[in-house]
């Protein structure tokens, strides 16, 4: 395989992305050939890839050149890591983009911003792509934030809506808390490591592989992936920074699909099992990934419940996806994880494009108001069972398969590791609940009768839109045969070795959760919960544990207060030790003089303060930190 | 001991010209007393045998700088003529101020001992150096005073 | 005759300001400002030979004390600066009518200040370049007489500087009294001597009250009230010149001062370093988020990178300082940008409030787009210069070790915080929607000029922040011989 | 003795110009209260350089009282230009920038 041929990847993304930026208006419709033709080529190129990838199993090749060094410092390179983690992951985002802009030809048609769409879109491709090439984590982290930057104005794209911009904004600053953290980790790694190339992935497994970690230094290295893991919670949206994904279905339906499904939030996992061969000497991290992945799992499911919104329906499937794939991480199985990654994406782009069909049919993202679509949008709907059934985990689908594969690894796991257990038993009871709120959705959407839409309008969508999706529903059901290729088997570490037992159990809740919603939503809304526990059950799942509130309060008294605080500090308290001064020295005489009235002054009364601080630090305190002085 | 006497009193006084500066009603007035401190000053350097600079004091600040203020006062006379200075004593400012100069001056006499040897200073001696050790500064200085010209000019040429 | 010849570029300069005072006579402003331009750019091209960047042009020493000057890698860098920066405003004034050979005049003073400072071996000569930039920028910031706020940030301006230029000289004259002697490396010859006290309480006295008179300079917290009046009041060019060189030459001259020889004899500088770079970039990043006013705004962000600056000061390590004066080269690239930015959406109507910004991506997608380059690149958001910046900064104070990781902490904390602010602009410009009535597209000619110099600063701001190695070998380079020196 | 003697005047000096500063309305006399604190430190150069026998600090008083003069004439053409503006040398009028 000629490696240098995979630089070319993210570049055609990004010439699509120069050419519409500067010619965009002027090209209108024609932007999105350009972005599809563009997409196309780095499509085949990764099925070259992957196809390379999958002869030879073994094959991990690092290509980078250097980009900056800091004297007696780390020395920065720029480069691509290609493994089969890349191959897979590549082949993903280039085949569930293709089809993404294949289906904004149809479901994008004659938007206002369009060129800015197409461009943003072909950006947020190239940039996806880089990450996954990433052969280090500094080189990853600024494809990491390029990535945000493009989601942020992805969500916001209808700015119209002031939901759009208020979801863009929440995204923004939930996400920089996790990427704050990685940082930080990142900084920590850096200079724990010292490797010869900073942060280079394959020489931290070498690093640590070799090197025998005292107590404390292991401590030091669980507090970096710590840090790590959270950027990867920002990003991936796990429980307590999940609060962003459901708001972000403010953006077009096909953005949902690509970035906020298939692609961005997995960079998260992507990252972790990077991480992998360092997690393996800090249990800890592990022992917390698996925690916190598993409660997210169970927790964003309970949620998904109720949500009146077809979209954010899916929003929370994926939180909760995303939960169990952190779930094998922390189980230790980057394979199984990888491998649900996969089964998801096709499974979740499908789910979410055909949710975009609906949406582009009825005008509408809510639920109560759809009803009785079966008969008019055969395609979607048969389509969107394909993905209900395959996120359900019901054979021969292939998230059954991937499902399966994850509770089997946590139960190895929980035979010697009691919270295992628990986390097994969440995940377990996860296959019903989901079962239930897909299911849920579908009936709403396609069963019953019609609830309040124009149904003269109603027609199947056109050939551009309709094509991803059969494509899409090929792969969620057939994609366990990958499984098969004995070398697709040997990169990840797994086979398909089927436990009955636990197939059993998955197969048998998720036909139960069928089950109870065929019985609650296939003749339409149930009319009222029967039990008052039902009913509170009810509210506060609909009100997401409360979860907006209590962020929101967050944000008003703590960050906003913090900003009044210091200006209240700077007007009065400032002022006040001024005036205080006065009043321990002669009397309590004159009102508060606020530095904000722009008299000079109180100017030269602040530079006078600071003169004294520095006379104090420098005079008095100072000298008796360091010696000498006085 | 004499020189101690002296300078004494004439930091004394020096302090009073400049609380009657501070403490003066008419602005007039102050810009006086602030050209009786200067002159002062100038006095403080004629005893400690600096006499150059001395009479750069007096002529430069003393004459100079004075009747500069004076013209400032002169040239916005119509506000001078309605308002007088109120004059209150602001403690907390005081309390402020105090707080730093006794700082400077408590680490002063924490240093102990100073270099004691008075000598004399002639204009040679001090052109000398001026134009050997210090003609870099000294054409920067040109350069500061034309722009401050060119400054002062263009601030108070009538707006068309 | 030929020993004068290492002045050539203050001398260039020189003869650039009386050239304009003879056109401004002539009235012909373009002319003006045109040759300022050209010989600005001929001194250019000189010290970039000098410094060894593109071939030599003059064979000179790089380095070495002559009198008051001392010449070295690390002046001639901040005189690239400093030239950058008065060429990017100069080229930004060719556009409007108001600006005259007076101007030119006054900004050419500025920067032989600055560049003087460069060069000073000498503390007195340092302060006279401090006080010929000064006193041209307070003239600079009451240009526009007309107006009454230009009026009153000059005179705001000029009482706060008069007061810490009399406090840098006052510091001055009890380090003289201590050290007997002005010059910084006649002290740096006599470090190791005995005669001068190491840790003696009156030179501790003397570096307050200068740290004060320079604090003001760069507008470190407790002195900084002074940067939002000023830079909102002044006319936009000039607050770019304030912001971008004058900052940059306080920060050149508290690296002349404070780490030269003088940090022998007062080693315990660090701490204070350290407390006012925390607490100055938090004070800019927090009082930048309540802003209204885009000056305002950028006056604080500027003064939260004064913030970061410090922490270079407090480390004093090669990789920090290294680091230190790549966060200033690139702080001022971004702020003479956004100012000149503001400047120019003036012309079409666009008022200073940060809401008449929104949906200015539908009318000027250019400026809109270069606006918001630069604005990200001052969040630091990878991979343009601002980060770059941080990065190695913070890289400095983490590879100290100690206390010192506290400081990149909260560099790389406040650096967060403010990505909101500045984010807010971006979501403006390109999410909303214009309200109604604003942006009124007056009919003028195109600000050709502007539009060059916001191109080349954006140029340097992508390419530094994707090709950094060339430009921080550099730094390094220059911060390893620094340290030699003293 | 003498030399701390004349030290403390100084800094009482810089200290009485401070609170000139800070307290006088008119803005000719904050100028002249500028000029108090820029003397005492010249003040303290002349000190120094006598007692020290060193001619630089004579010098770089020299050059301080030059440049003193020079600030003093830029700060007057600004009073002058805001007197004709605001049409009052009151120093509290110049509030109309701030937060």
């Amino acid at each position: 395989m000629d490696t240098l041929l995979f630089v070319l990847i993210p570049v055609f993304p990004i010439i699509a992305f120069l050419v519409i930026a500067f010619l965009g208006n002027s090209m209108k419709e024609s932007g999105g050939y350009v972005a599809l033709v563009m997409e196309l080529i780095s499509f085949i190129i990764s099925i070259y890839m992957f196809v390379g990838v999958l002869t030879v199993p073994s094959y991990s090749v690092d290509k980078y050149m250097i980009w900056f060094s800091l004297s007696h410092g780390p020395t920065f390179e720029i480069g691509m890591l290609i493994d089969g983690f890349t191959a897979i992951m590549i082949f993903i985002v280039n085949l569930v983009g293709f089809l993404v802009i294949l289906y904004s030809l149809g479901y994008m048609h004659a938007d206002p911003g369009l060129a800015r769409y197409y461009a943003e879109i072909s950006l947020f491709i190239a940039v996806m792509n880089g990450l996954v090439l990433s052969d280090n984590l500094f080189e990853l982290f600024i494809f990491w934030e390029l990535v945000g930057l493009c989601s942020y104005l992805l969500i916001g794209f209808w700015y119209r809506k002031p939901e759009a911009a208020k979801a863009a904004k929440k995204a923004f600053l939930v996400t920089r808390v996790g990427d704050v953290m990685l940082l930080f980790g990142m900084i920590i790694l850096l200079y724990q490591s010292h490797t010869p190339l900073a942060l280079n992935f394959n020489q931290l497994y070498s690093w640590a592989a070799t090197s025998k970690f005292s107590s404390a230094e292991l401590t030091t290295l669980t507090a970096a992936t710590f840090l790590v893991f959270g950027g990867a919670m920002g990003k991936s949206a796990q429980f307590p920074l999940h609060v962003w994904l459901p708001d972000a279905m403010e953006g077009p339906t096909t953005v949902s699909a690509l970035i906020h499904a298939a692609t961005m939030v997995k960079a998260g996992v992507f990252l972790i099992v990077r991480m992998m061969p360092l997690l393996q000497y800090t249990p800890a991290t592990e022992l917390i990934i698996a925690v916190i992945g598993g409660f997210t799992a169970f927790f964003a499911a309970t949620m998904g419940l109720v949500a009146p919104d077809i979209k954010r329906v899916l929003a929370y499937s994926t939180i909760s996806q995303l939960g169990y794939m952190f779930l094998a991480l922390g189980a230790g199985s980057a394979g199984a994880a990888m491998y649900h990654l996969m089964s998801h994406a096709f499974f979740k782009a499908l789910l979410f494009l055909a949710a975009g069909s609906v949406i582009h049919a009825v005008n509408t993202q809510d639920l109560h108001k759809m009803g009785g679509l079966f008969t008019k949008m055969k395609i979607t709907a048969v389509t969107m069972l394909i993905g209900g059934l395959s996120l359900s985990g019901i054979p021969p689908f292939s998230g059954f398969f991937s499902k399966d594969l994850i509770l089997d690894v946590v139960l190895q796991k929980g035979l010697n590791n009691p919270v295992y257990m628990v986390l097994y038993i969440l995940a377990v009871l996860t296959v019903l609940l989901t079962a239930f709120y897909m299911f849920r959705l579908w009936f709403l959407a396609f069963m019953g009768k019609p609830r309040g839409y124009d149904e003269k309008h109603v027609h199947e969508s056109p050939g551009v839109m309709v094509v991803p999706l059969i494509i899409l529903a090929i792969f969620a059901t057939f994609s366990w045969m990958f499984l098969l290729l004995p070398s697709f088997s040997q990169i990840l570490g797994i086979s398909l070795s089927l436990n009955i037992p636990t197939m059993l159990i998955g197969v048998s809740l998720g036909l139960v959760g069928i089950y109870v919603s065929y019985m609650l939503y296939s003749a339409g809304i149930p009319k009222k919960f029967t039990s008052v526990v039902m009913k509170q059950i009810h509210n506060i799942l609909y009100r997401k544990y409360w979860f907006d509130e209590v962020y929101g309060a967050f944000s008003i008294y703590i960050i906003y207060g913090f900003a009044k605080l210091v200006s209240m500090f700077d007007k009065y308290i400032i002022d006040g030790v001024i005036d205080g001064i006065a009043a321990g020295g002669v009397m309590l005489s004159s009102s508060l003089y606020p530095i904000g009235k722009g008299l000079v002054k109180n100017y030269v009364t602040l530079i006078i303060s600071g003169l004294i601080i520095t006379f104090i630090l420098l005079i008095y305190v100072s000298p008796f930190l360091y010696g000498g002085g006085i | 001991m004499f020189l101690t006497v002296i300078l004494l009193a004439l930091s004394f006084l020096a302090i009073i010209f400049a609380i009657g500066m501070l403490y003066s009603r008419e602005i007039v007035h102050a810009v006086i007393y602030i050209a009786g401190l200067f002159i002062i000053l100038g006095l403080i350097y004629f005893m400690l045998d600096n006499t150059f600079l001395g009479a750069v004091q007096i002529l430069i600040y003393g004459g100079a700088v004075t009747v500069l203020l004076m013209f400032g006062v002169m040239l916005t006379k119509r506000e001078i003529m309605d308002k007088k200075e109120s004059i209150t004593t602001e403690y907390e400012y005081v309390v402020l101020i105090a707080l730093t100069i006794s700082i400077y001056i408590g680490t002063l006499f924490t240093v102990s001992s100073y270099p004691l040897s008075i000598y004399y200073m002639s204009m040679y001696t001090l052109s000398t150096v001026l134009f050997n050790s210090f003609i870099g500064a000294f054409v920067v200085m040109g350069v500061i005073i034309m722009s401050s010209i060119i400054g002062a000019i263009y601030m108070v040429k009538e707006v068309e | 005759m030929t020993a004068y010849l290492v002045y050539t570029p203050e001398i260039l300069i020189m003869i650039s300001a009386l050239l304009a005072l003879l056109f401004d006579v002539l009235d012909s402003k373009k002319l003006a400002g045109g040759i300022a331009i050209i010989l600005n750019l001929v001194a250019l091209v000189i010290i970039l030979g000098w410094s060894g960047i593109t071939g030599s042009i003059l064979s000179l020493p790089q380095s070495g004390g002559h009198g008051l000057f001392y010449f070295s890698l690390f002046g001639y860098m901040f005189q690239i600066i400093f030239i950058i920066v008065t060429v990017s405003v100069e080229l930004t004034t060719l556009d409007f009518s108001e600006y005259n050979g007076i101007f030119y005049a006054l900004i050419e003073f500025a920067l032989t200040g600055m560049m003087i400072v460069a060069i000073s071996g000498d503390m007195v000569i340092l302060i006279l370049g401090l006080e010929l930039a000064g006193i041209s920028t307070y003239i600079l910031t009451g240009y526009i007489r007309k107006s009454e706020l230009s009026v009153e940030a000059a005179m705001k301006y000029y009482i706060i500087g008069s007061i810490s230029s009399s406090l840098t000289i006052f510091g001055l004259s009890i380090l003289y009294g201590v050290t007997g002697t002005t010059s910084l490396w006649l002290l740096n010859l006599h470090a190791g001597y005995s005669y001068i006290p190491k840790n003696n309480p009156l030179l501790y006295l003397g570096f307050s009250f200068i740290i004060a008179g320079l604090g003001f300079k760069i507008a470190m917290a407790p002195f900084h009230m002074w940067a939002p009046d000023v830079y909102q009041g002044a006319p936009s060019p000039v607050s770019a010149f304030l912001a971008a060189g004058s900052k940059t030459m306080g920060f050149m001259a508290m690296f002349i001062i404070f780490l030269s020889a003088i940090f022998y004899f007062a080693p315990n500088l660090s701490l204070l370093f350290g407390f006012f770079a925390i607490l100055t970039m938090t004070t800019g990043n927090i009082l930048a988020i309540k802003q209204r006013n885009i000056k305002r705004m950028l006056a604080y962000s500027s003064i939260a990178n004064a913030g970061y600056i410090l922490i270079a000061f407090s480390v004093d390590t090669p990789l920090a300082v290294a680091g230190g004066m790549f966060q200033i080269f690139s702080h001022a690239i971004m702020k003479v940008g956004a100012f000149i930015v503001v400047a120019v959406v003036s012309v079409f109507g666009v008022g200073e409030s940060i809401t008449d910004y929104k949906g200015l991506a539908k009318e000027h997608s250019l400026l809109a787009l270069s606006f918001a380059i630069m604005l990200l690149s001052l969040a630091g958001v990878p991979p343009l210069m601002g980060f770059m910046s941080k990065f190695v900064l913070f890289s400095g104070a983490v590879q100290a070790g100690g206390w010192y990781i506290l400081l990149a902490i909260a560099g790389v904390l406040n650096s967060a915080l403010s990505l909101y602010y500045y984010a807010r602009i971006v979501k403006y410009m390109y999410i909303d929607n214009p309200e109604p009535g604003k942006h009124k597209n007056k009919k003028i000619s195109m600000p050709i000029y502007s539009y060059i110099s916001i191109f080349v600063l954006v140029v340097i701001i992508v390419a530094v922040g994707i090709y950094p190695s060339p430009i921080i070998g550099y730094f390094i380079h220059i911060a390893s011989q620094y340290m030699v020196w003293r | 003795m003498n030399e701390v003697v004349l030290l403390s005047l100084s800094g009482i000096l810089l200290g009485l110009g401070l609170y000139g500063v800070l307290t006088k309305k008119n803005i000719i006399l904050t100028i002249a209260s500028i000029e108090i604190m820029i003397n005492s430190a010249i003040f303290n150069f002349i000190i120094f350089s006598s007692y020290n026998n060193n001619p630089a600090g004579d010098v770089v008083a020299l050059f301080f009282i030059a440049l003193a003069a020079s600030e003093v004439a830029v700060g007057l053409a600004l009073a002058l230009m805001m007197f004709r503006i605001k049409k009052t040398l009151n120093i509290d009028v110049m509030n109309s920038l701030r937060w």
